[in-house]
Formats: structure tokens, C-alpha cells, sequence
């Protein structure tokens, strides 16, 4: 267990390698450029330059800041971010830890981030982390609540909070098509504020460079900033992760009822790579978002939680459970 | 990057200083700016972090060399700041550009008009969170600034207006290249319209943010699209045209919305009205020269001259005052910019420090012009 | 108007005005003290409507500081130049056209900056473009600066 | 109605977002659209422009002979002091004092590249160069003499 | 690519250069290497452009020049994430206390890279201006100079290869 956990984790580091790897490739391809090809073969070895530049730079502590809470905020925000990584399936029998409250846990630990971030902004002692940490908190805060109920509608229809048994529950079809219009709402609310949850733009009113600098993080540098950096991705990979378990099936193949040969086929695709496919997909999407779209204001953020998703959310969810209850799904 | 020292600022207010490092100020602006949670309650603009007394140091130039000092003012519409002293100094010496020079100014003037629009679009979208307009944008400069560079020899600061003309005869490819660049232009147009003009994030973001009233714009003296695009008209080219603009058939963009969707709106349009000058001139510029003749080394007579071109940012006036040497006596660049900043506090009343961003992003500042 | 009825019309309200007409723009040459009521009715009188202030700058003349306004009306298209004299060179003031004209603040500022005039019933002024201790005012004629290099 | 203009509203967002979405995706899917010059390995085919001012010249012909006669129009027209020509007095073959430039001094460190010292020069002495690499470690690397030791002036220049 | 070859031999030799002594042992000349390499491939500058200069810095980020190529793409706000300070235009004489901070905010190892004739010596402002600074090394240690005005998109690439070479020549644990 402790074996698996260590490799895990170190996986989990070449993972976000390959993330911030992929980030710059795709934004450099949707850009007109052609982005890092210079360190290693086609500019591999960019991110892990990068990283050993940051281990080995010289890490600050302001003077105002808080000390304690200061070096402790980087440390609470990967912490959070690894922990949702554990209830995971990332292939058939291939999970860390099934916990019979999958999705609560999941849910609840990933919202503790925003302490994090606030701590974070609020030992720093600068007015724009202070000011980009209020901002993580309303923000985070209010996602929670669609992130919450879009994940509910598929629990409704499983009637299981464990992720094994949710995607136990899509043998025969992921959700996404067996639950009609209503699942299909509840995925796109969930993309948009897990978005939004983990701060990526167009939600990155955190960090939002060009009006804060950086945010709850303007003032770490090296080793502390590289652990931002790191749970941004971790964050970014764990929502893809569960938006591919709960709505896509996790690593269910792909199944047609009634093609029997084409079945066939897709079993011999291993499942960890259905897994990772349908996870980089979303991770593309959100990247795709990141790379298209102005940054939302704050005001306009929260009306877009409180005035459009959550309203509609919840409507969704008396339709799931209309579903769910006269069984109108497959 | 904070510099906290604030005797305009009441007790217990929390005050931010945006500058002179920061991203959305476009260079060394500082802004103290008075919050009320997000809400901006009153900014102060500190200026002099780019001061460099060019008007001092135009005492002490030649006629012919004082020129490239303004490049380095509006570094963007680089030509059109020497297009603006040449007139100033033809206007003293009485003299004419030939016609050959001044279809060439103009082409060069609305070439470098339409690149720093291309910029300003760029940075719009950056300084909204969207980085790929940036590129997109940078894509087209680039080859205007091809053009550019293999007429003049330099791609940004080109020096290229001398007094009675031009300093060199266009490239031989010029107008084959302007034609390319025009048609490529024309063929991206849609894309600008897909990635921010018609994106609803963006479109709130603007939309009713930064509202300057017609008198306020006046009364301010703004110029250029802030103001037209308060409904003010103030296109030089039109109201007091030099260098044949007047034969010319252009629109001057109005809008009477006032904010900063309107000057969006009226970048986008002048842009379009800068392609299609360029269109009318370049199959009719006319043969001759490119360079009245004129003395080796200029003297202007007593008394001052004032002269005003359009740039990309709105007015710019060269004021020379001559005591009848070869170098001037006072020189005064009136910069659209200056008075487009001092408005921005007034558009920003009430507004959100993102609303801010926005706000400056349409004025479309350049600091450097600012304090000279 | 053309500059021979604003000439008309500017003597009527201020008899000591002289004026330069070698220029582009009429010049009106006012003392400075002068200034205000001038200016006022130039901004507010129908007939004349000055109401934007294009260009507001001052020259050293060695014996006496010049302000210079230079006025446009956006409704009859027509166009001045106002100069006040400064004969006081050791402590120069003038009022504020800032009460008229809200752009006069900043360019105030600025002159005040660069030549050290001082503009009475200011709202705040300040060294806008050199640091609050900085010493001189270095577009005045007489201004030295040891750091400064001729060519 | 409040619901027609409120899901209108979704609507129109969607569409505008996918219409932004699908043009970066286009050129996702399209990387021939890419652009990028690639700098140090184009270098041999990195051709500027025939006016390119990268910095200022003087050529020398074989006999290592230039065309500068040391009488200084490009100094004067030098709006920021760049160029600085020490001149000295030279015997003739004839017998003659003439003025020769000793050395011809040029901060590069401070050139603006404006152009207006090649046409001041009445004898086309100085030309501008194509070179840009002019990165160093050390500033004093960037100032410059442009004639070379040893250099003479052309024959027939100054006639 | 091996860069080495693009950049002219004399610009390799540089005064004061440090030179790795063949007594270093291996362990250590191997980590210096990974540092030195990983230093010098992911060279983050600060957003710091005052003037003309400035806009050939966000020129040579677009498609054309493409300094993502280098790892250089990810240019940062905050002074503290940044390894690089492209100081990039005019710096008067208020700005310079300014320029000073930033560079103090800057954790170690931190570069400078001088861009245009402005920072080198004032360049265009040297002589009868009141205000300007002659040359930004009176203020912060430079480690590039780049001349032009503005230098072209490519002149910057060049002198942040440089600057590279510069980097890869360093010893970071200096002996006594």
C-alpha cells in the first residue's frame, strides 16, 4: 500500500511534468507558434528545467509577511490537492483507495484549497494577494455549490456515493448517454465550475496577472511557488479525473448495446488507457478554455454561479431525480 | 513596486498602488488607487517615471535632428510624431512637401496607424485575461512592420520624414507588399470578430464600463478615439487636413455611447477607414520627387507654429517657438495622451479594479508620450 | 468667427489686450492678472464658446514668463491663442484655469513642474514629472544642473 | 418571456464562446498556419532588409583604402553625439599638410540608428550595416573605430 | 541544437568568466552542469518594458520570434518569480530607485539584460537631459548589453543566447 502510494505520488509529479508540457504545446499550437523545442527532444525537458531552476532558486520570505503561515500555505494547497487524488480509478482493480464516500470525500477535501490560497494571500502582506485571496474565496465558495450538485444528479441515478460502484454502475453505458439532456447539463456545469474551482482561467481572478500580478502568489518564489504551480496541475488532472469516472464511465470502455463485435474490441484497449484518454480530453477542453477566452470580472463571475448555474442546477436535479425515479434512463 | 506614501488618501481607506510596474499600466505609470472592497472611490496618477526632457533637450537640436526625439515619444505612431514636426517646420519655412512625399507620409502614417491599432487590439485582449489575440494580432503587425522596416530601414523608430519630403524614395516592392499585406489583413478581419469583438465575456466587460460624457471629454481635453468615441469630433484629418488628406475620402468614427465598448468600436472602425486610405493612395502616388528642396541647415523665423496631425492616440500638437536661430527656443509636444489619462479617473469612479484594467486598455496609453 | 471679429469683440471686453496676428491663430496678449475674467468669458460667452483647451504651456523669455492657452471652440470651429505675462520672474503665480477647463489640472502641474509657476486656488499641486525635492525647474533659461552634458 | 430572453441569453453566450473555441481549434488542428521563424538555426538564410540599419559601416575597398575624409558633416549631424572623429595632419606626397582622420570613433552603445549621419556624408563614406548580433558582456566592446589600421583614403574622393 | 555554434567565438571569450577547475570532482561538475542547464533553459523574465524597447520585448514573444522556443515564454508580473530583468527602455532618474527595488525583489540567481541604447548609456538622452539615467549598470549589475534602437526581436534573442552561455559557465558551488 505505502509502496503504491509512493509511486503514486511520484507518478503524479511526472504527470504534471507532462501537463505543464502539454499546456505550453497546446497554447503554443493555438497560437501560430510553434512553443518549447529547444530542451530535449522537441522541448520535453522544458517543464523539468524549469522545475530544477525553481528547487534551486533562492526562496524568500518577505519581511512582512507571517512567517509561519506564509511557509505553510504552499504545503496545505498540495497537501489538499493530493489527497483527492487517492479514491481514484485509474484502471480496472487498480484503486488506491475505495472509500464508501467517494464523492463526498472528493468533493469536500478539494474545497479545502481555498484555505490554503487565503492563507497564502493573507501572510503575504501584499494588498493584491489580499485582495486575489478574498477573491479565491468567494469564488471557491460559490462553485462548490454546482460542482456539488452536478456531482449529486449522477450519485441520484447510481444511488452510490463509491466510485467504484458509480462506475460499476456504466458497464453498460456511461452516463452521459444514458442519462439524456439532464446528465449531459450536469457535465457541462460540472467542466465550467470545476474551472473555476481550481482557478484557471477564464476564472483565474486569483492569480489574474494583468489586474493583481499574481495574486495570492506574488510574493513566493522558487521552491514555494513551484508547489503552486504543481497543485494548479494536480488540481487540473483531479477534476478531469472525476469528471471522466462519474460522467464518462472512469476506465469502462466504450460500449454500443447490441455490437457485439465492436464490443469485443474495445475490451482489448487496456482500461487504464480509456481512463487517461477520456482524462486528457477534459484536460484539453479546459485548456482550450484557457487559451480562448478574456477573464471574467468578479461581479460577473459570481452572477454566472448565482444568477445562471445554480438555477439551473437545480432545476436539473428535480429532472435527474424525475428520471431516476420513473426510471426513464437505460 | 509599492511605493506607499499617501497624502491624498483618507484614514483607514485602503489604498493600492497599481505601478510603475504593473502589467496593465503599459509601461511606468503609477496609480494610487483609493478602494472600497473592489470598488475604485479615486485614483491619482503619478506621472514621471519616463520623463526623460525631450522638450529640453529640443533646445539644444537642430531642426533636422530634433525629429527623432519623438519617436520616442508615441513610439507607436512613431511616423506620425515626425510627420507632425516636418509640418511644423514646412509650416515656418513656408515650404511644401512634394506631392510624391506627402502620398508617401500618408501611406507610412496610416500603415503605422493600422499597426498600432493591430497592438492595441492585441493588448486589449491581453490585458483581459486572453492571450490569444496577442498573437493573432502580432501576426499582421509583423508583416506591416516588414513593409515598414524595408522602406525605412527600421521597424519601429524609423526617422524617415525629413523636412520637404521623405528621407529615401519608397522601397520598389513597396506596393506590391502593402497590397498582400492589405488583402491578408482583410481575410483575418473575421477572425478578430470571432475571438473578442463577438465573445459575450468580453462584450460584458466593456459594455458600460468607463462612461465619459461629451462635455467631460471636452472639458478634459481628450482627443482621438476616447473622445470620438464620446461623440466628440476631433478628427484632425478632417477638421484641419495637412499633407492631402483632405483629398481623401474617409469617415471619421463616431460614437455617442461614451464607453469603453464604444471605444473598442471605435478603433475597430478607424482601422477599417485606415486600410481603406490606404487603398485609394496606393496605385496614385505621384511620380517626382520625394524631397523639396531645402536648406542644409534650417533656420526659422521669429514666432511660434503650432501644428497638429492625428496619431493613433488622438491630437498631437509640436508647438515651436523661434527666435530665429537654428535650433529652437521652446518646444512643446501636446500629447493626446496626457490628456486622455487625466480623464481616466473620471471614467473609473465607481468602476472595479478589473473595470480599470479594461478602461485603460481602450484608451490605449502610451506612457512615454505621457511625460516626455 | 474670423480673427478680425474676435479681435472686435475681445477689445470691447478687455482694453488692454495687444495682439499678434503674424501667426496661423490670433494672439492675445494679456498681464496676468487679467487672466480669469478673460478666460471665463471666453468659455462661457455664446458668441465665442471656447470650450476646449488644446494645448496650455509656458515660455521662459528671460526677463518674463509667458503662459500660453491655446483655445478651441468644437462648436464655431474657431481657434485662439491667450498669453499672460508674467513679469514677476523670482516668484511667478497666476490663477487656475482649472475651475474652466478640468484639463488645466495636470498640465498645470506640469509647468508648475517644469518652470515653477505657481497657479493659485489649484485643487492639488504637486511636481507631477520630477521627485518632490528635486531642485530648479529645468526649462526655465537660467536653470544649471551639474549632471546635465552638453554636446 | 423572462425565460424565453433568459435561456436566449445562454444561447447566444454558447454560440459566441464555440465560435471563439472553433477558431483556436482551428489552428490547433491546422499547425501549418504556424508562423514561427526560428532564429539561430535560420541564420543562414536570415536575409534583412537591403535598408536594414543594423549599425554603421565604412567600407574598405583591397588596398584597405575608405572614402572618409575626416571633415566631420556626419559628427555635426549626429543628434546625440555617437560619432566622434579625431582627425590629424597629414604630409603629401606634394609637400601639403592635409586633415586625415586618425581615428574614426563610433558608439555604438549610443546610436539611435537614425540614418542622418550616411546623408550628411558628402562622400559616401559611411554606409549602414546588416549586422544586428551585437550582444556583449562588456559595454566598452561596443564602442568601435571603424577604419582600420593602416587605412588611407581613396584616390579622387575629396576631388 | 547545439547553440554554441550560432554564437560568434569572440563572444565566447569574456573577461572575469568563471572557469570550472578540472579538480572539481565529479559528482559536483555533474550537478553544476544540471544547474547551469537548467537554469539557463528557463529563464523567466519580469513584465518590465518603460518605453519603444518594450513593444520589440512583446515582439519578439509573438508567433514570428517565438521566445517560447527557449522557455523564456513565461514572463512573469511579480518580481519574485522572475530570473530575468529585461530592462527595456529609458530609465530617468525616478524610475531608478524603482528599477532598484525590483531588482532587490528578485530572488538569486538573478540576470540583467540591458536592451537598447537607452539602458547601456542613455543612448538618445545622453546629452542635454536632466533627467535620465546614463546607462542602467550605475544602477543594477548587467549582465548583457544588447545596443539598438530598439534592437531588432532577433538582437534580443541573440543576447539572451548569451546570456545562456553566459549561465552554463557559472559554478554554483563556488570554491575557495
Amino acid at each position: 500500500m505505502v509502496i503504491t502510494g509512493v509511486c503514486l505520488l511520484a507518478f503524479l509529479v511526472v504527470l504534471c511534468f507532462f501537463l505543464g508540457y502539454m499546456e505550453r504545446k497546446v497554447a503554443a499550437f493555438m497560437e501560430i507558434r510553434l512553443g518549447p523545442n529547444r530542451v530535449g527532444p522537441k522541448g520535453s525537458m522544458q517543464i523539468v528545467a524549469d522545475t530544477v531552476k525553481l528547487l534551486f532558486k533562492e526562496g524568500l520570505t518577505p519581511d512582512g509577511a507571517d512567517k509561519f503561515l506564509f511557509n505553510l500555505a504552499p504545503f496545505i494547497v498540495v497537501i489538499t490537492s493530493m489527497l483527492v487524488v487517492a479514491p481514484i480509478a485509474y484502471a480496472r482493480d487498480f484503486q488506491l483507495w475505495d472509500i464508501n464516500i467517494g464523492v463526498l470525500y472528493v468533493s469536500s477535501i478539494s474545497s479545502m484549497a481555498v484555505i490554503g490560497i487565503l492563507m497564502a494571500g493573507w501572510s503575504s502582506s501584499n494588498k493584491y494577494s489580499l485582495i486575489g485571496a478574498m477573491r479565491s474565496g468567494a469564488q471557491i465558495v460559490s462553485y462548490e455549490l454546482s460542482i456539488g450538485l452536478s456531482l449529486i444528479s449522477i450519485v441520484i441515478l447510481s444511488g452510490s456515493l463509491q466510485l467504484s460502484e458509480i462506475i460499476e454502475s456504466q458497464a453498460n453505458g456511461w452516463w452521459i448517454f444514458k442519462g439524456h439532456i439532464p446528465v449531459i447539463i450536469s457535465f457541462v456545469i460540472f467542466i465550467i465550475a470545476s474551472t473555476a474551482e481550481i482557478n484557471r482561467a477564464p476564472f483565474d481572478l486569483t492569480e489574474a496577472e494583468q489586474e493583481l500580478t499574481g495574486g495570492f502568489h506574488t510574493e513566493y518564489a522558487g521552491m514555494k511557488f513551484a508547489m503552486f504551480l504543481l497543485s494548479e496541475y494536480i488540481n487540473l488532472f483531479v477534476v478531469s479525473a472525476i469528471a471522466a469516472t462519474i460522467f464518462l464511465g472512469g476506465w469502462m470502455p466504450f460500449h454500443i448495446g447490441g455490437l457485439d463485435a465492436f464490443n469485443h474490441i474495445m475490451d482489448y484497449i487496456p482500461s487504464s488507457i480509456w481512463f487517461f484518454g477520456k482524462t486528457f480530453l477534459i484536460i484539453f477542453i479546459i485548456m482550450w478554455f484557457r487559451w480562448t477566452f478574456p477573464r471574467l470580472r468578479i461581479d460577473q463571475l459570481l452572477n454566472l454561479e448565482w444568477k445562471y448555474l445554480l438555477p439551473i442546477s437545480m432545476v436539473n436535479i428535480l429532472l435527474v431525480t424525475a428520471m431516476a425515479i420513473m426510471g426513464w434512463h437505460f | 513596486m509599492l511605493l506607499g506614501q499617501d497624502h491624498i488618501t483618507e484614514e483607514g481607506e485602503f489604498v493600492i498602488n497599481m505601478g510603475p510596474q504593473h502589467p496593465a499600466t503599459h509601461g511606468v505609470l503609477h496609480l494610487k488607487i483609493g478602494l472600497d472592497g473592489e470598488t475604485i472611490k479615486k485614483i491619482e496618477p503619478h506621472l514621471g517615471y519616463i520623463h526623460r526632457s525631450i522638450e529640453k533637450m529640443c533646445e539644444q537640436l537642430s531642426y533636422r535632428q530634433f525629429i527623432f526625439t519623438t519617436s520616442r515619444m508615441d513610439y507607436l505612431s512613431a511616423h506620425i510624431n515626425n510627420q507632425a514636426c516636418v509640418l511644423a517646420v514646412e509650416k515656418a519655412l513656408q515650404v511644401e512637401a512634394t506631392p510624391r512625399a506627402k502620398a508617401i507620409r500618408v501611406l507610412m502614417a496610416e500603415l503605422t496607424r493600422l499597426a498600432s491599432h493591430q497592438l492595441w487590439w492585441a493588448c486589449m485582449g491581453l490585458d483581459l485575461g486572453a492571450v490569444t489575440p496577442f498573437f493573432y494580432a502580432f501576426r499582421e503587425r509583423e508583416a506591416i512592420n516588414t513593409i515598414i522596416e524595408e522602406t525605412c530601414g527600421t521597424r519601429l523608430t524609423q526617422n524617415y520624414m525629413v523636412p520637404g519630403g521623405v528621407m529615401m524614395d519608397i522601397h520598389p516592392n513597396f506596393q506590391k507588399r502593402v497590397k498582400e499585406v492589405l488583402k491578408q489583413i482583410k481575410e483575418k478581419a473575421h477572425e478578430y470578430d470571432e475571438l473578442l469583438t463577438g465573445n459575450v465575456i468580453f462584450q460584458q466587460r466593456l459594455k458600460g464600463v468607463g462612461y465619459l460624457s461629451k462635455e467631460d471629454a471636452v472639458s478634459y481635453g481628450c482627443s482621438g478615439p476616447t473622445a470620438r468615441a464620446s461623440g466628440v469630433s476631433c478628427d484632425v484629418r478632417k477638421l484641419f487636413p495637412y499633407d492631402g488628406y483632405e483629398q481623401l475620402k474617409f469617415d471619421e468614427i463616431l460614437n455617442t455611447e461614451g464607453d469603453s465598448w464604444a471605444r473598442y468600436l471605435v478603433r475597430l472602425g478607424e482601422m477599417k477607414q485606415s486600410i481603406s486610405i490606404i487603398e485609394q493612395l496606393i496605385d496614385n502616388i505621384p511620380e517626382g520627387d520625394f524631397q523639396a528642396k531645402t536648406k542644409n541647415v534650417i533656420k526659422l523665423p521669429k514666432g511660434d507654429f503650432y501644428q497638429r496631425v492625428e496619431t493613433a492616440r488622438g491630437e498631437l500638437g509640436v508647438y515651436i517657438v523661434s527666435d530665429g536661430g537654428a535650433t529652437p527656443y521652446r518646444c512643446k509636444f501636446r500629447s493626446p495622451n496626457f490628456s486622455n489619462l487625466s480623464a481616466i479617473p473620471k471614467m473609473a469612479e465607481g468602476a472595479k479594479i478589473g473595470d480599470l484594467v479594461a478602461i485603460m486598455a481602450t484608451v490605449d496609453l502610451v506612457i512615454p508620450d505621457i511625460d516626455r | 468667427m474670423t480673427n478680425e471679429e474676435l479681435k472686435y469683440s475681445i477689445t470691447e471686453l478687455l482694453p488692454v489686450a495687444t495682439y499678434d496676428e503674424s501667426g496661423e491663430f490670433l494672439n492675445i496678449i494679456i498681464p496676468s492678472d487679467e487672466l480669469i475674467p478673460l478666460m471665463k468669458e471666453l468659455r462661457s460667452k455664446k458668441e465665442f464658446d471656447f470650450d476646449y483647451l488644446f494645448c496650455l504651456t509656458c515660455i521662459d523669455w528671460k526677463d518674463h514668463l509667458m503662459m500660453v492657452y491655446h483655445l478651441l471652440s468644437k462648436v464655431h470651429k474657431h481657434c485662439i491663442v491667450v498669453k499672460a505675462k508674467i513679469t514677476d520672474i523670482q516668484n511667478p503665480k497666476i490663477e487656475s484655469v482649472n475651475c474652466i477647463w478640468k484639463t488645466a489640472e495636470l498640465n498645470e502641474d506640469e509647468v508648475y513642474d517644469l518652470f515653477g509657476i505657481r497657479f493659485l486656488n489649484h485643487p492639488n499641486l504637486r511636481r507631477l514629472f520630477l521627485e518632490e525635492d528635486w531642485k530648479g525647474f529645468p526649462l526655465r533659461k537660467n536653470y544649471v544642473d551639474e549632471n546635465m552634458i552638453k554636446l | 418571456m423572462f425565460l424565453k430572453e433568459y435561456f436566449g441569453t445562454i444561447f447566444n453566450s454558447v454560440k459566441s464562446l464555440l465560435t471563439g473555441m472553433k477558431l483556436t481549434g482551428y489552428y490547433f488542428t491546422h499547425l501549418k498556419e504556424i508562423v514561427t521563424e526560428e532564429y539561430p538555426d535560420n541564420r543562414a538564410t536570415l536575409k534583412m532588409a537591403e535598408r536594414f540599419r543594423g549599425e554603421v559601416t565604412m567600407p574598405h575597398n583591397e588596398n584597405n583604402e575608405h572614402r572618409c575624409t575626416g571633415c566631420q558633416s556626419c559628427e555635426l549631424a549626429c543628434p546625440n553625439g555617437s560619432i566622434k572623429i579625431i582627425t590629424k595632419q597629414e604630409i603629401q606626397a606634394d609637400g601639403k599638410k592635409k586633415k586625415r582622420i586618425d581615428t574614426w570613433v563610433y558608439h555604438l552603445d549610443m546610436c539611435t540608428l537614425c540614418n542622418l549621419c550616411v546623408i550628411a556624408c558628402p562622400s559616401e563614406a559611411i554606409v549602414m550595416g546588416q549586422n544586428f548580433e551585437h550582444s556583449v558582456y562588456d559595454k566598452k566592446q561596443l564602442k568601435k573605430i571603424l577604419n582600420k589600421t593602416g587605412s588611407k583614403l581613396m584616390e579622387g574622393v575629396e576631388e | 541544437m547545439d547553440i554554441k555554434n550560432n554564437v560568434p567565438a569572440n563572444k565566447l571569450i569574456f573577461p572575469g568568466q568563471i572557469h570550472e577547475t578540472p579538480d572539481g570532482g565529479f559528482l559536483i561538475t555533474k550537478l553544476d552542469e544540471v544547474i547551469n542547464w537548467a537554469r539557463s533553459n528557463s529563464l523567466w523574465p519580469l513584465i518590465f518594458g518603460t518605453s519603444c524597447c518594450a513593444i520589440e520585448m512583446m515582439s519578439a514573444a509573438d508567433a514570428k520570434y517565438d521566445w517560447s522556443r527557449f522557455g523564456f515564454e513565461v514572463a512573469r508580473a511579480s518580481p519574485r518569480q522572475a530570473d530575468l530583468i529585461i530592462v527595456a527602455g529609458t530609465i530617468v532618474m525616478k524610475m531608478a530607485p524603482v528599477l532598484k527595488r525590483l531588482y532587490d525583489q528578485m530572488p538569486d540567481p538573478k540576470y540583467v539584460i540591458a536592451m537598447g541604447a537607452c539602458t547601456i548609456s542613455g543612448g538618445p538622452f545622453f546629452y542635454n537631459t536632466y533627467s535620465v539615467v546614463k546607462g542602467v549598470d550605475h544602477i543594477i549589475p548587467v549582465d548583457v548589453y544588447v545596443p539598438g534602437c530598439p534592437p531588432r526581436p532577433e538582437a534580443l534573442l541573440h543576447s539572451m543566447i548569451t546570456l545562456q552561455e553566459k549561465i552554463k559557465n557559472e559554478a554554483f558551488f563556488r570554491k575557495s
